[in-house]
């Protein structure tokens, strides 16, 4: 664009329009200019092309979410690892352990469940989820994931309270707290059968969308998500369980970490032009806190994790927050890299550049 | 209404409708909670052809019943825009007595169905709530407006005019020669006006004598 | 991972759309053919639209400055929208190699130092509409079914099932569906909104309003094969006079969505429009997606074996 | 184009553009402004049309043409010139149409002298009155005719005209010249003059013929001069030349469309006087995919025109009568057309005996000439603007406003808003709560302190209209076309019709009046009120229109409706409200309510609505038949002559008499009808032809001539003389006017604004800022400048400029835009600035904003007494206006800096020093208003 162009005449080039003002729909030229902020650490790795677009505005819209999504999917990927935690601790006789991450599952999938409905635009709808199973759906297959893994997680927490249940409860009604604890096992087990799918489907729900930061990443995210799953449960684990049964998790919360980190590597430098994004403003900053977390949750898991309750809620929040980091950051990123048109039409631009037109081929 | 425009649509309402999948549960349809749960889409979609969810299996009871205004209403009356002067031809959907829809009269040589925004917004013209139907009076120096009676309203401006007419009649001019009226009534129309409002609007006017009856069309 | 019906998964069959979502002797599939060499901007389309479907207005009365284009964008309340687009073109037009550009066309000249010759200046408008994708991502991801396929293969949101978990929105490759915003009382508030292809219309063997309304059939609606058709032979004129800018715009049936319902005949690249230049279902990757979240979750899964694997307390 | 062809209307309809070869918008936004009657340019197109658009903007119109022209606003005569010059110089033009069918080879006058020679004006010019003597511009053996006691009229500057010629209709007040003239041009008929005798030189080569008057009058509108005057390059003018004479001819059509961008000008009549003279010359008047389109700006401004709600006119374009001049019957009519002459105007008294029975009834009878004197009488210009000026002289006490909002849609909108708050009482009957109705309350002159809400005394009545939905009745539409709209709701509440309102408020009168034996009174006592209700209790629209066609009223056929307007008696023994209507109503039928389907006929659609004259599609349509009635080519047939059935056949009803053969010649002496030979195409004309050069019926002059606009920043190039030196000036306090050209102070308001509409809103407002769907479309008043313009005074995209005038200053959002194009003109740029004028300031509107009009003064054209309000001086600056007095001071500041008097721009002829134009007091003002 000749830089003597008077302000908003015709459609612009460049990176204007980041700034969405008031919706995605205003916004445009004359309206300030986008987030090319110079002073940022870390220069783009694919240098800025030169790109047309209508007014600055957004070619794909933005997803309508708030906070409640991303804390969905943290809460769903600490409730799949907690109930995994559960079943192991169950299994290896760590009562602890195990009623910890009973109750955390439990918890967890309710944040989980309730932040997915007041997400909703009609919250009373709620039930609209289960007319229909669909493959093609994500969230569709998550549901009826949540809707499997919740009551068994609830019945695997609730069972930790049973004993004590059945001395409250009238006589005639005792029978339903000893079989809450014959079913105990299983629904802990059975939940956790589900559980690795209830904590990596949430990266295939973000990855399944046009929005350039999510489906650029959607080699990773199942990954990235998985990892994170297992990062948070092993962290409340540490934080909620006795020091000496959270061998476990903190093995577990080692490997997550590990895995995370190397995840996201590999997902940033996959991703082209549109990793910038989670570089840049909140989602950069996100992303690069939970990284911080996550290592320093790690090396204070490995150094001081098995002698020190301190250091392990320490450690362990650390790793609980770098996860939420994590999904806060990506959550982030997407929506950012939507509201520009330039990671719209800059990777389509290369891609047919390279490879002709998208025919319908597998990826 | 007008007897001679109305033109009441027959053809088919009933919109072709697609088997999906339901057939298998005749037997069991006498059960209402069977019925609930044949019509569940999953079931539906699990026993129908349409595996994947995204058709006929989740399809809802009010969408298959959803049906165009136009099929439903009780007359079309054949209309002219009232915005610009290519005059494109309007439909006019009535139901109960209230105009449901506008669109463009496909019959018409001049405008062949279409419309211009303004004659798409038609509808919105003769059903906008901020529209005014009471007739409003503002006294002399005052500050807001009082609601009149039609007819009192009617009186008032008959009476102002019977008595502004004579007050600015002019008989003569300086030399003699007849001018036979009034200057101090005047008035100013539209173009939106119709031919006939135009034409009583010029008659009565004349006939008392007022001369500065104009219009739009010298605006 | 279940058995799919087709090489491509979720991609629709040979049959269409329609068949493919359960439609059996389902109508020819019918769509748009939106040419903007002779759209004139009226927005006649914008208000029929609204007025049949009583779509509220849109947002607060501001002037936007994008020419004469008040509205934006395609939206919850706005399912018709015409952009409009001023620019100056060179001379004489290059011949298209078909070899992308970043650049705009003629911003490489110094406009302002050439005179004010007319012929150079154009001002391109164009009525974007939902595409009704042959392959629709905000149907595919659609959790409760309320977007759905209908008949004439068109995608339909169903208001009384959509509970507005804002899905679709993220889904679509070009930014078509919203979730409506506003106050409470206002209709439909709170679920995804976008053009029905004014499916009730449909039904009654009506054009859907808003090319019924046009007063320069730019917006032609009928069955998607014969619209294709004209397309073509369009085109060809178009080519033929010397306007060799002109191109079409989600008429192929090979292209990332498999085709749209809705296409377009268009003067310049689609991000020009504000559209995306080589749209792809996302659903397309979602086998693979889904092959990577099992492989993923039997690796959390491992994670979990290897925790307690070994260990003593 | 009365004056040029016999009738007003537009020659042809929308569907026929579809045929043409060549399209020119110029003065139209067609695309924005009747985006559906658009579509048949753009089928022209699919064919193969050139489509051009000339205009001072880039528009969606220019967006779809072949090729934008733009033109400095207000220049079109310059443009319009060359074209003519082209047609001339290069012999380009129909020979054979030209010879048979125009006034080409007619002699003029030899006393008449064209602009060049006078420095300006033309012959006869009187500069006290700022008025033509036009004896000199007639046909030449007319003159002695005319000389000798022939009852062409011409303009007197006194009243004392009775005296004078020694003639009983010989003097006229100078404005019932213009009251006939406005008859002529807004759709009524040829000028009144003797038709015998008119010599001929069917070589052309006389030097006092009108194609040789035309030659030296058009040999200065060079290229050069146009890209002088006009800013358009001389490749442009050459393009659109080249355009329309390769598409026009036997075998081709061209079709020129205009709008209110021509009427809009103190020089709009010679506007389209210039588009008919390219039109005839190219042989293009009365065939199919020729013509000029005429594009009215609402549903039925034809309509209000031939059943006029107008100063000067009754129905049927008959002339309102004059004092002094129309003092009987017999005088009226012999002055409206000559009995000499040919065509149909000869048959005047038939029709106002006609309407005056419809009025009258019983009471119009034979001996007391059918209540003639019944009518009240002329003096002056009673127009709209002089109202308003009377208003605020204290000097009316009523004003109805039926559907019409002045506060924002007429000029000078300030003059309007002050004139309403010195009425008595005020009846607004809308649809909306528009403007004009709260002026008392949030006027812009409440907020600058210069009106009060309680000392308004105004008593403002709001009456609630019914919308058409609610209402039957007929809309003339720009193909003068009624079509007939059938209620389909009851009116809410208090709504009704305004044919209702009227019709009880004049029962109302004639209860209050009954009785009375003043003679005043009888007029509305005899009138015709007693028309048949509907079941509603509504009056019966159906039973008003079958009066306007009219029925016999006594003979064999007793009650029977018209079926055509021969059918009309001058005996009292038919009547008929409107003489061109009649034929709507035949066979007891109402032919506009006609909806047979446009694909179950012909292209011409005969069968849908009805179209005055008698159906009739295509006017002039004897012209798209060779003098012989042979088609000028098969590809553009349309009217032939059926030598074995001896009639015209083709798709359209004739526009001639249906068995009158070409080569039918009139006997000696006939008068009337039968005075008009078989290949007269132009039968509304006193001789049968198209005239190229109007030897009578202008005010103006014979011949277009360019004149820069009231307020222009350029001198005009061609001669002294800067505007139009007949033009309407109205020199008061309240309506000051920029210096012009090189008067000093011009520079103060250097720019040329133009004002125009939207496609999304309708004029002002009323119709579309009340309604969301529009509201949001163009939601804000803006102004459009160009880059260049921007920079010059730092302008920002969407920022506030404030646009000031020597009326008013107001304040637009900025659109810059490279749509608004600086012209090279008079070797200097001359930027322009677009507003468009749907906004108003108000409170009960959707959204508002500043009204462009108020930028405007009051001057008129002297036809027709239109306002110039497309193109005014301005200066254009950053930032919002200022509030309150501040308002006032802003205005004031640039009056006091333009040296502006009373006098600057008001002086019709331009003084030989320009230089002192702005200054120059002398004697007595140039003011050309009675009363």
């Amino acid at each position: 664009m000749s830089a003597d162009r008077p302000a908003g005449v015709g459609p612009v080039s460049g990176g204007q329009g980041g700034e969405q003002d008031r919706g995605n729909r205003r916004g445009g030229p004359g309206r300030g200019r986008g987030r090319r902020g110079g002073g940022r650490r870390e220069q783009p790795v694919v240098p800025d092309a030169n790109f047309v677009s209508y007014y600055g505005r957004p070619v794909v819209r933005a997803s309508p979410w708030k906070a409640d999504i991303p804390t969905y999917f943290f809460a769903g990927g600490l409730a799949a690892g907690s109930s995994l935690l559960a079943a192991g601790a169950d299994l290896t006789g760590r009562p602890g352990l195990r009623r910890a991450t009973r109750i955390a599952a439990l918890g967890s999938v309710g944040v989980s469940l309730y932040t997915l409905v007041h997400d909703l635009g009609r919250p009373a709808r709620a039930l609209n989820m289960l007319r229909v199973i669909k493959p093609t759906s994500p969230m569709s297959m998550g549901t009826w994931s949540l809707t499997a893994f919740g009551p068994l997680a609830g019945v695997a927490a609730v069972a930790e309270v049973a004993p004590a249940l059945e001395r409250r409860l009238p006589p005639r009604l005792r029978w339903t707290a000893r079989l809450l604890a014959v079913a105990a096992r299983p629904s802990g087990l059975l939940a956790a059968a589900v559980a690795p799918m209830v904590g990596t489907y949430t990266g295939v729900l973000i990855a399944d969308t046009a929005t350039p930061a999510w489906h650029e990443g959607r080699r990773e995210l199942p990954y990235v998500f998985a990892a994170s799953a297992a990062t948070a449960a092993a962290g409340l684990g540490m934080i909620t369980a006795p020091v000496a049964e959270a061998g476990p998790a903190r093995r577990m919360g080692m490997i997550g970490a590990a895995a995370d980190l190397v995840a996201e590597y590999r997902m940033e430098t996959s991703m082209g032009i549109v990793s910038q994004t989670l570089r840049e403003g909140s989602a950069g900053r996100l992303m690069r806190a939970s990284k911080v977390l996550t290592l320093g949750g790690a090396l204070g898991v490995l150094v001081l994790g098995r002698r020190s309750r301190v250091a392990a809620i320490a450690s362990g929040a650390a790793l609980l927050a770098g996860s939420a980091g994590t999904k806060f950051g990506i959550f982030h990123a997407g929506q950012a890299s939507a509201l520009d048109p330039r990671y719209t039409v800059v990777p389509q631009r290369e891609r047919m550049e390279g490879g002709g037109s998208t025919g319908p081929r597998r990826p | 209404m007008a007897a001679a425009a109305v033109i009441v649509d027959g053809t088919d309402r009933t919109r072709r409708r697609f088997v999906d999948g339901l057939r298998f549960g005749d037997g069991l349809r006498a059960m209402g909670l069977s019925k609930a749960f044949l019509g569940w889409p999953v079931v539906r979609q699990l026993t129908g052809n349409d595996p994947l969810g995204r058709g006929a299996a989740a399809e809802s009871k009010r969408t298959r019943s959803w049906t165009a205004r136009t099929e439903t209403a009780d007359a079309v009356v054949k209309s002219v825009c009232p915005y610009c002067a290519v005059g494109c031809g309007q439909n006019v959907y009535v139901k109960d007595g209230r105009v449901v829809q506008i669109e463009g009269d496909p019959d018409s040589p001049v405008s062949r169905g279409r419309l211009c925004p303004k004659g798409s917004a038609s509808e919105q013209l003769v059903n906008a709530p901020n529209r005014i139907k009471h007739v409003l009076y503002r006294r002399p120096g005052g500050t807001d407006w009082e609601r009149i009676e039609a007819e009192q309203a009617l009186d008032m401006i008959a009476d102002r005019v019977v008595e502004s007419r004579p007050r600015w009649w002019q008989d003569t001019d300086e030399k003699g020669q007849p001018l036979r009226r009034t200057m101090g009534i005047a008035a100013l129309g539209g173009a939106t006006l119709d031919n006939e409002e135009n034409y009583l609007i010029k008659k009565l006017f004349t006939a008392l004598g007022a001369i500065q009856i104009e219009n739009q069309a010298r605006i | 991972m279940m058995k799919l019906p087709f090489d491509l998964p979720f991609a629709a069959g040979p049959e269409g759309p329609a068949a493919d979502a359960g439609w059996q002797d389902a109508p020819d599939r019918k769509g748009f053919f939106t040419d903007t060499s002779i759209c004139i901007g009226c927005k006649a389309c914008e208000v029929a639209c609204k007025e049949w479907n009583g779509v509220p207005q849109d947002g607060i009365y501001e002037l936007l400055g994008s020419s004469y284009d008040n509205t934006g964008a395609l939206g919850a309340s706005t399912w018709r929208h015409v952009a409009f687009i001023e620019q100056r073109v060179p001379r004489s037009a290059p011949v298209d190699l078909g070899m992308p550009s970043f650049d705009r066309p003629g911003e490489k000249h110094d406009h302002q130092a050439r005179d004010q010759e007319t012929g150079d200046f154009r001002w391109l408008m164009s009525s974007d509409v939902c595409k009704h994708c042959t392959n629709a991502a905000c149907l595919d991801v659609c959790p409760t079914g309320s977007l759905f396929r209908t008949e004439f293969g068109t995608v339909v949101v169903q208001d009384d099932i959509c509970n507005g978990c804002g899905y679709c929105v993220p889904a679509c490759p070009y930014g078509v569906i919203e979730r409506r915003n506003g106050p409470e009382g206002t209709k439909n508030v709170g679920i995804a909104q976008k053009c029905t292809l004014c499916y009730d219309r449909l039904g009654a063997g009506k054009t859907p309003a808003c090319a019924q309304a046009c007063p320069t059939e730019s917006i032609q609606f009928g069955d998607v094969v014969e619209l294709r058709e004209r397309a073509a032979q369009r085109i060809r004129k178009l080519h033929e006079q010397g306007v060799t800018d002109a191109r079409l715009y989600g008429a192929d049936p090979h292209d990332g969505v498999g085709g749209a319902g809705a296409f377009f005949l268009l003067l310049d690249e689609p991000e020009v429009y504000g559209l995306p230049p080589d749209p792809v279902v996302t659903t397309r990757d979602l086998p693979a997606m889904w092959k990577r979240a099992a492989i993923a979750a039997a690796g959390l899964a491992a994670v979990a074996v290897a925790s307690f694997a070994g260990s003593r307390r | 184009m009365g004056a040029s062809f016999g009738r007003g209307g537009a020659t042809g309809f929308l569907q026929d553009l579809a045929n043409s070869d060549c399209i020119v918008i110029q003065g139209s936004n067609m695309a924005e402004c009747h985006p559906v009657g658009f579509q048949w340019v753009t089928e022209a197109k699919k064919h193969g049309a050139k489509v051009f658009h000339v205009d001072p903007r880039f528009t969606r119109t220019s967006a779809l043409a072949d090729a934008h022209v733009p033109i400095r606003a207000g220049s079109d005569i310059a443009f319009l010139g060359a074209v003519i010059n082209y047609i001339l110089s290069n012999e380009k033009y129909f020979v054979e149409y030209v010879l048979t069918y125009t006034n080409a080879s007619h002699i003029i006058d030899d006393d008449f002298r064209d602009v060049d020679d006078l420095d300006g004006v033309f012959s006869g010019y009187d500069p006290e009155t700022g008025t033509y003597d036009p004896d000199s511009w007639s046909y030449a053996d007319l003159t002695e005719h005319a000389a000798s006691g022939g009852p062409t009229s011409h303009a007197d500057e006194e009243q004392n005209g009775q005296d004078q010629d020694g003639q009983d209709q010989g003097g006229e007040h100078p404005a019932s010249a213009s009251s006939r003239a406005a008859a002529h041009e807004l759709g009524g008929h040829g000028a009144p003059m003797d038709s015998t005798g008119i010599r001929t030189d069917e070589t052309l080569q006389d030097p006092h013929c009108v194609f040789q008057i035309m030659r030296r009058h058009f040999a200065r509108y060079t290229p050069e001069m146009v890209q002088e005057v006009c800013g358009v390059s001389p490749e442009q003018l050459l393009e659109v030349c080249e355009a329309v004479t390769a598409n026009s001819g036997r075998d081709r059509t061209t079709a020129w469309v205009y709008s209110v961008g021509w009427t809009h000008h103190t020089v709009g009549i010679q506007y389209i006087r210039s588009a008919c003279i390219i039109q005839l010359l190219l042989g293009n008047i009365g065939r199919p995919g020729g013509g000029i389109m005429a594009l009215r700006g609402h549903a039925s401004i034809q309509g209000s025109t031939d059943i006029p709600t107008l100063f000067n006119l009754l129905p049927g374009y008959l002339p309102m009568p004059m004092a002094g001049q129309h003092h009987s019957l017999d005088a009226y009519v012999e002055s409206i057309a000559s009995p000499d002459q040919k065509g149909y105007w000869t048959n005047a008294r038939t029709y106002i005996v006609n309407l005056l029975k419809a009025w009258w009834g019983d009471a119009a009878t034979e001996e007391n000439q059918y209540c003639f004197d019944y009518l009240p009488t002329l003096t002056g210009d009673h127009g709209t603007y002089a109202t308003v000026m009377d208003m605020l002289d204290d000097k009316i006490d009523g004003y109805f406003l039926f559907g019409q909002n002045p506060a924002v849609g007429s000029a000078h909108g300030t003059m309007q808003r002050k004139a309403l708050a010195k009425l008595k009482w005020l009846v607004v009957r809308d649809l909306n709560m528009i403007e004009s109705a709260t002026f008392w309350k949030d006027s812009p002159e409440i907020e600058t302190g210069e009106l009060k809400t309680t000392d308004i005394d105004t008593e403002v009545f709001f009456l609630p209209a019914a919308a058409h939905t609610e209402k039957s009745g007929s809309f003339t539409q720009t193909q003068r076309m009624l079509q007939w709209h059938h209620k389909a709701v009851e009116p809410p509440e208090d709504c009704s019709s305004d044919l209702d309102f009227t019709y009880k408020l004049g029962q109302k009168i004639r209860e209050r009046l009954a009785g009375s034996t003043d003679d005043r009174d009888r007029p509305i006592l005899d009138l015709t009120w007693d028309y048949p209700l509907e079941e509603s209790g509504e009056v019966s629209a159906d039973a008003v229109l079958r009066e306007i066609n009219g029925e016999f009223v006594s003979g064999d056929h007793q009650g029977e409706t018209l079926g055509s307007y021969l059918q009309m008696a001058d005996d009292g023994s038919t009547s008929g409200g409107c003489w061109i209507y009649t034929g709507v109503y035949a066979d007891e039928v109402n032919q506009a309510a006609r909806r047979k389907p446009g694909r179950e006929q012909s292209w011409v659609a005969p069968e849908w609505g009805w179209a005055w004259p008698a159906n009739r599609r295509i006017l002039y349509n004897r012209a798209s038949a060779d003098p012989e009635g042979k088609p000028w080519s098969e590809r553009k047939s349309y009217l032939t002559w059926d030598e074995d059935q001896q009639q015209w056949t083709g798709p359209d009803i004739p526009d001639f008499e249906p068995t009158k053969a070409p080569s039918y010649r009139p006997d000696e002496g006939a008068t009337g009808p039968e005075a008009l030979a078989g290949d007269d195409p132009f039968i509304m004309q006193a001789d049968g032809k198209g005239w190229l050069y109007a030897p009578s019926g202008l005010l103006d002059g014979p011949l277009p001539s360019h004149y820069e606009p009231q307020e222009s920043p350029v001198s005009n190039a061609f001669y002294r003389q800067q505007a139009n030196p007949t033009r309407e000036v109205f020199p008061r306090p309240d309506n000051l006017q920029a210096p012009s050209g090189d008067e000093p102070g011009a520079e103060v308001f250097p720019y040329v604004f133009t004002t125009y509409r939207l496609t999304e809103h309708h004029t002002a407002g009323g119709m579309s800022r009340f309604q969301p769907y529009l509201s949001e479309l163009q939601p804000e008043f803006f102004c459009e400048v160009s880059p260049q313009l921007a920079a010059e005074r730092g302008l920002e995209h969407l920022g506030w400029a404030t646009i000031v005038s020597p009326r008013t200053a107001i304040e637009a959002r900025v659109l810059v835009t490279e749509r608004m194009v600086p012209l090279q003109v008079a070797g200097r740029t001359v930027h322009q600035v677009g507003l468009p004028y749907h906004w108003g300031q108000g409170s009960s509107a959707l959204i508002s904003g500043d009204a462009a009009n108020d930028l405007f003064g009051v001057t008129l054209d002297p036809n027709v007494h239109i306002q110039e309000s497309k193109v005014a001086s301005c200066d254009i600056r950053p930032g919002r206006r200022p509030r309150g007095p501040a308002l006032l001071d802003l205005v004031a500041d640039y009056r006091q800096r333009a040296g502006i008097s009373i006098d600057t721009g008001q002086l019709r002829r331009t003084p030989d020093d320009s230089a002192n134009a702005g200054t120059r007091v002398d004697g007595r003002r140039p003011e050309n208003r009675e009363g």
